[in-house]
């Protein structure tokens, strides 16, 4: 028998499994803490940048300024907002609010849609 | 081969309340980053400068960044025990994890140090 | 098929892990025997989990109960078919069986004062008939749900041990008629087995399924009864099913009868409410047989509802919302489920539709089977215990009321493990030799459905007995088409007995299982068939139309020469008759008398 | 009578026979009286009776029917016909992340070991009184939305993190009725449930992504209950 189960094959193919929109929501959530932590050394190396003196903060501000650094950079605001507010989310059903199946589907929707809507805003600025 | 699955380490509420509260600590710092920046504190350099060296935005400053480390490395961890079963490479990725996020700390707190 | 046949010794073996064979199982693991039960489906499949309104017993948690008034009404509920025995002993235990049930943790609804609530049922009545009475210990309409898996949950706790999803085939009976256990085959891989055991208690449900319009799960295929009926055993009182009055129209799905111990009322085409002509004193809680022949004459003279006023309304738009949602909300699922209709503001389309087996594998009630021998009409088959729905103890008689079959499963489940344990620690014993024929009727079967050519179909031949059964043998009776029914069935058996199966693998082949599952369903319905073209009288839920209600006769019963349990065997296809008890245990008996509501 | 032709694409692997598992393309006739999946899956293994797939009660009390149906699990007999988009074949597979035994069986001894794990049975060690235990309406109430599981396996196989934990993480199932128990005043066993799943994986793998809450064909929530589990977990170490 124990052969049997070694050989037995399983359904756990990603594409075909139809993933809820806060399922959505909170693998984003997972994406963007990575997405984050891979980050936090250029982050960390900004902030540095941005203190140690005028010359390294107008450095900094030139980098800033090529598009592919900004492009990297509102990526980096997504994932944060949407970690963000996705966050609340959490601590708010950690206290029992919005846990039911509809609040639930209602607050994804705001995570995604505030976080998305904060970027462009933002990211708007900032370009 | 006996194939015993243990569990019973008892970290898992330590760590899942320590993750809530480094989460509302870094969510009141983002709140007072953001004021800031609206109120034009990065518009230059020593605005800039001025208002991160200020005496309490220094210790909030600490305070954030031990915060995302300990956030970071629950959450990081999360990931390795969610998808990665061998205990050797996991506990590989523990460490280095770990020691990644040390390393961030130190180099965080001493750009704040030396305001 | 290979003929290799393991075989596996335990002390004893129960087949089935629904209400009654938890039951026993939970009597067996606590008093250390080393116990296995076997089942087609995890246990808390079982069909025990679709039970809804509650289960009886005179605890009197709201209004003043004794267990005698209980008696006497499932005296009066069984029409005098039932044995008084069994009867007694079943309503005063059930305070005890259930307490326990309370304490393996079953989550009852309460009272305000904190102890087991208790709604109405049909014919459950105070004071020996005079007015429906609070006996039925419900949880909301998921009592049985509650009830499986509290019962599960013990048998956790006891570790007993379970072979889930594994088909029990055939007993084994040696030439003294000794039963020493089962054959089975283990789904996963189609292997078979032997267990060998002292004690063979089965527990093996019903078998509505015979029936084409039936609240029953596909899984209810009077396996036990199947097996006992080729090992010799005569299966009594075949005649009487119960039609439950609410099945969903058309789905089939189990509308409780707590709807109506709640306030529901039946209501006809001209919205009229019909009962109170049929049970002026009980109205909508009349026993069962009552409503459902009340629902039918309804319908046939014209008063139906629908498009093709083919059913009945059931109405509770008068209660008050938050009571349907806290005691009923099973059932609002289910009408939204399989009827589309939101019963808080519509009625529900209801029918009579097949629901319980009042007969069985005959049983005294410590749960032994019994079989007439040379001494006596009730002699034990030795090693052989019967439980639940699918034994006859008898205490539904002609008639079953409503929250006594799981009551029946409690008690007797228990009684029968507890008999197999006395016997077993009394008189410890080794393993009787098994005889050396001991597995040939299940690998005959099992050849011959693995071997035949240009066979018949058992999806279509399963169909052609249910609608025989349906047309035949239904809510109301007509001599003729019970004699064209048996002719009908015995035809239906030969094809049954020639059933081909396209796939003939090993894994979890289901078609073979269905297969072997209509080899049982048959030997019910042609023992449900062949019983009722027999009995010539009206009684509880077999009514004649040529055993009309007379002065003489009234409701066509016939005491001088009916008052007896059938006997059916399968050898030879033949009836015999045994007495029913009339003496209770303590008290007096309960007297013949004519059955009004 | 009314019939009309349903495509499925279903699941298939019979270890005797197949290497692997394939997706096998069918129809079937069904009549205008069937209203559910599991009816459509009756007329199916008529026509062709070497499909395996579990059933009994057909009324979504059992959970014997739990598939995965279009990419989101549920239960053959509560899915209408009706909600299937038309002109699209209707998917079948097996519940995700579970051994198969065959076609749309799989093999349950994961998940049934989870359950077990948290000692699902009423603890009480006082000697049992001559009456029922005495329980408030209110205390009872708090056993709603918890005594109602099936064990269809939905939600746990619908739980990324039981999929890639299934032998560490209990799931949301068995934590749902590790709950049903610590909620019931009866049980006096509330500290060792407690002891028994505070650890990273058996509780904590749980990442509030609700899968689970979105699938249960009985409408409960499993994420409530686990957060119940962690409100004492909390009051209990602060």
């Amino acid at each position: 028998m124990t052969e049997l189960t070694k050989q037995r094959p399983k359904f756990l193919n990603l594409m075909a499994i139809k993933l809820p929109l806060p399922g959505v929501a909170s693998i984003l959530h997972r994406v963007s803490g990575i997405g984050l932590f891979l980050m936090l050394p250029l982050l960390i190396w900004m902030l540095d940048l941005s203190l140690k003196s005028a010359d390294t903060y107008s450095t900094l501000v030139t980098v800033t300024g090529h598009p592919l650094v900004k492009l990297i950079l509102i990526g980096l605001l997504w994932a944060f907002l949407h970690h963000f507010c996705m966050g609340i989310r959490i601590l708010l059903i950690d206290i029992h609010v919005g846990v039911e199946k509809a609040a639930a589907r209602k607050s994804t929707v705001a995570v995604l849609a505030v976080s998305l809507l904060m970027t462009l805003i933002l990211g708007a600025k900032l370009w | 081969m006996v194939n015993r699955k243990i569990v019973g380490a008892h970290y898992g509420l330590r760590d899942w309340l320590a993750q809530r509260i480094t989460g509302v600590v870094m969510a009141v710092f983002t709140l007072i980053v953001g004021l800031g920046l609206i109120q034009g504190a990065g518009a230059s350099y020593e605005s800039w400068r001025g208002f991160m060296s200020a005496g309490l935005m220094r210790f909030v400053s600490f305070l954030f960044i031990v915060s995302l480390c300990w956030h970071a490395w629950v959450g990081v961890r999360d990931i390795w025990m969610d998808y990665i079963q061998p205990a050797g490479i996991k506990l590989t990725l523990h460490v280095l994890t770990l020691l990644a996020l040390i390393g961030y700390a130190g180099w965080a707190a001493q750009i704040i140090w030396r305001l | 098929m290979s003929a290799k046949v393991t075989v596996r010794k335990f002390d004893a073996v129960i087949v089935g892990a629904g209400g009654a064979g938890l039951r026993a199982a939970i009597q067996l693991s606590e008093a250390g025997l080393k116990t296995a039960v076997i089942t087609k489906v995890f246990p808390t499949r079982s069909h025990t989990v679709a039970a809804q309104g509650g289960v009886a017993a005179s605890l009197g948690n709201s209004e003043e109960d004794h267990w005698h008034w209980h008696m006497y009404d499932t005296v009066k509920g069984s029409d005098w078919l039932g044995d008084q025995d069994a009867i007694e002993f079943m309503c005063r235990k059930a305070n005890e069986c259930v307490i326990e049930l309370e304490h393996y943790g079953m989550p009852f609804d309460r009272t305000d004062n904190g102890r087991i609530y208790q709604r109405p049922f049909g014919g459950h009545m105070s004071n020996f008939g005079e007015k429906p009475v609070r006996r039925s210990c419900a949880a909301a309409d998921r009592t049985g749900h509650a009830m499986l898996h509290a019962m599960y949950q013990r048998n956790v706790k006891a570790n007993t041990q379970f072979f889930v999803e594994w088909m029990a085939l055939d007993l084994i009976r040696d030439a003294e008629g000794e039963v020493l256990g089962v054959t089975a085959m283990e789904m996963e891989t189609g292997e078979i087995y032997a267990f060998h055991s002292k004690a063979t208690i089965f527990a093996t449900g019903g078998a509505g399924r015979i029936y084409y319009s039936s609240t029953n799960a596909f899984i209810n295929t009077g396996d036990g009864v199947g097996m006992a009926a080729r090992a010799g055993i005569p299966l009594e009182d075949m005649e009487f099913w119960q039609f439950h009055p609410t099945g969903v129209a058309g789905a089939g799905v189990l509308i409780t009868e707590g709807v109506r111990g709640e306030g529901g009322i039946l209501r006809n085409a001209n919205k009229e409410r019909f009962m109170e002509r049929y049970a002026p004193n009980a109205k909508d809680l009349a026993s069962r047989d009552v409503v459902s022949r009340a629902m039918v004459t309804e319908i046939n003279e014209g008063r139906g509802c629908g498009p093709n006023k083919d059913f009945v309304y059931l109405d509770i738009t008068h209660l008050d919302p938050a009571t349907i949602m806290k005691r009923l909300p099973g059932i609002h699922e289910i009408g939204i489920q399989f009827a589309g209709v939101d019963c808080l503001r519509e009625m529900l389309p209801v029918v009579p539709t097949c629901h319980y087996q009042m007969g069985g594998i005959p049983t005294n009630y410590h749960g032994q089977v019994v079989v007439p021998g040379k001494r006596t009409q009730n002699e034990i088959v030795p090693g052989f215990f019967a439980a639940g729905e699918c034994a006859c103890a008898s205490v539904h008689g002609a008639n079953r009321l409503g929250t006594n079959s799981l009551l029946d499963l409690l008690v007797f489940g228990k009684s029968a493990g507890e008999t197999a344990v006395d016997e077993l620690k009394k008189s410890p014993k080794s393993h009787k030799e098994l005889p050396a024929d001991a597995f040939d009727r299940t690998l005959a079967r099992l050849n011959r459905l693995d071997t035949q050519k240009d066979g018949s179909n058992v999806h279509e031949s399963r169909l052609d007995m249910q609608r025989s059964m349906q047309k035949h043998a239904g809510v109301f009776r007509f001599d003729k088409l019970l004699k064209e029914g048996v002719q009908k069935i015995l035809e239906v058996q030969k094809d049954v007995e020639k059933t081909e199966i396209k796939d003939k693998s090993k894994v979890f082949n289901t078609a073979r299982i269905e297969a072997l599952e209509l080899d049982n369903l048959i030997e019910v319905a042609v023992a449900t068939m062949v019983s009722a073209e027999a009995r010539k009288e009206s009684r509880g839920a077999h009514v004649r139309d040529d055993a009309p209600d007379t002065p003489e006769r009234p409701n066509g019963r016939d005491d001088a020469n009916w008052l007896k349990h059938s006997l059916w065997y399968k050898e030879g296809n033949r009836l015999d008759y045994k007495s029913v008890n009339l003496r209770p245990l303590s008290v007096d008996t309960i007297a013949l008398k004519t059955r009004a509501y | 009578m009314t019939t009309r032709t349903l495509q499925f694409k279903i699941y298939r692997y019979d270890p005797d026979t197949d290497q692997k598992p394939y997706m096998q393309d069918i129809s079937v006739e069904i009549d205008a009286t069937d209203r559910k999946l599991l009816d459509a899956l009756v007329k199916l293994k008529a026509k062709d009776d070497a499909i395996a797939f579990r059933r009994s009660c057909r009324e979504g009390v059992c959970g014997s029917d739990a598939l995965n149906i279009n990419g989101r699990n549920g239960l053959a007999c509560l899915t209408d016909i009706a909600s299937f988009p038309e002109g699209k074949p209707i998917v079948l597979r097996p519940l995700p992340g579970l051994p198969v035994i065959r076609d749309l069986i799989v093999d349950m001894t994961q998940f049934f070991k989870q359950y077990h794990s948290i000692k699902p049975y009423l603890i009480n060690n006082d000697p049992p009184p001559e009456r029922e235990r005495l329980q408030s309406p209110e205390e009872r109430e708090e056993l709603n939305g918890l005594y109602e599981c099936i064990l269809c396996a939905c939600c746990s196989t619908s739980c990324p993190s039981f999929w890639w934990n299934p032998d560490k993480f209990v799931g949301p199932a068995g934590l749902l009725a590790a709950y049903r128990f610590i909620a019931d005043t009866r049980d006096q066993a509330t500290s060792e449930r407690l002891d028994n799943l505070e650890d990273p994986y058996r509780l904590f793998r749980c990442h509030t992504i609700m899968n689970c809450v979105d699938v249960c064909p009985k409408g409960l929530n499993p994420t409530k209950a686990i957060g119940k589990i962690k409100d004492m977990m909390v009051q209990r170490a602060i």
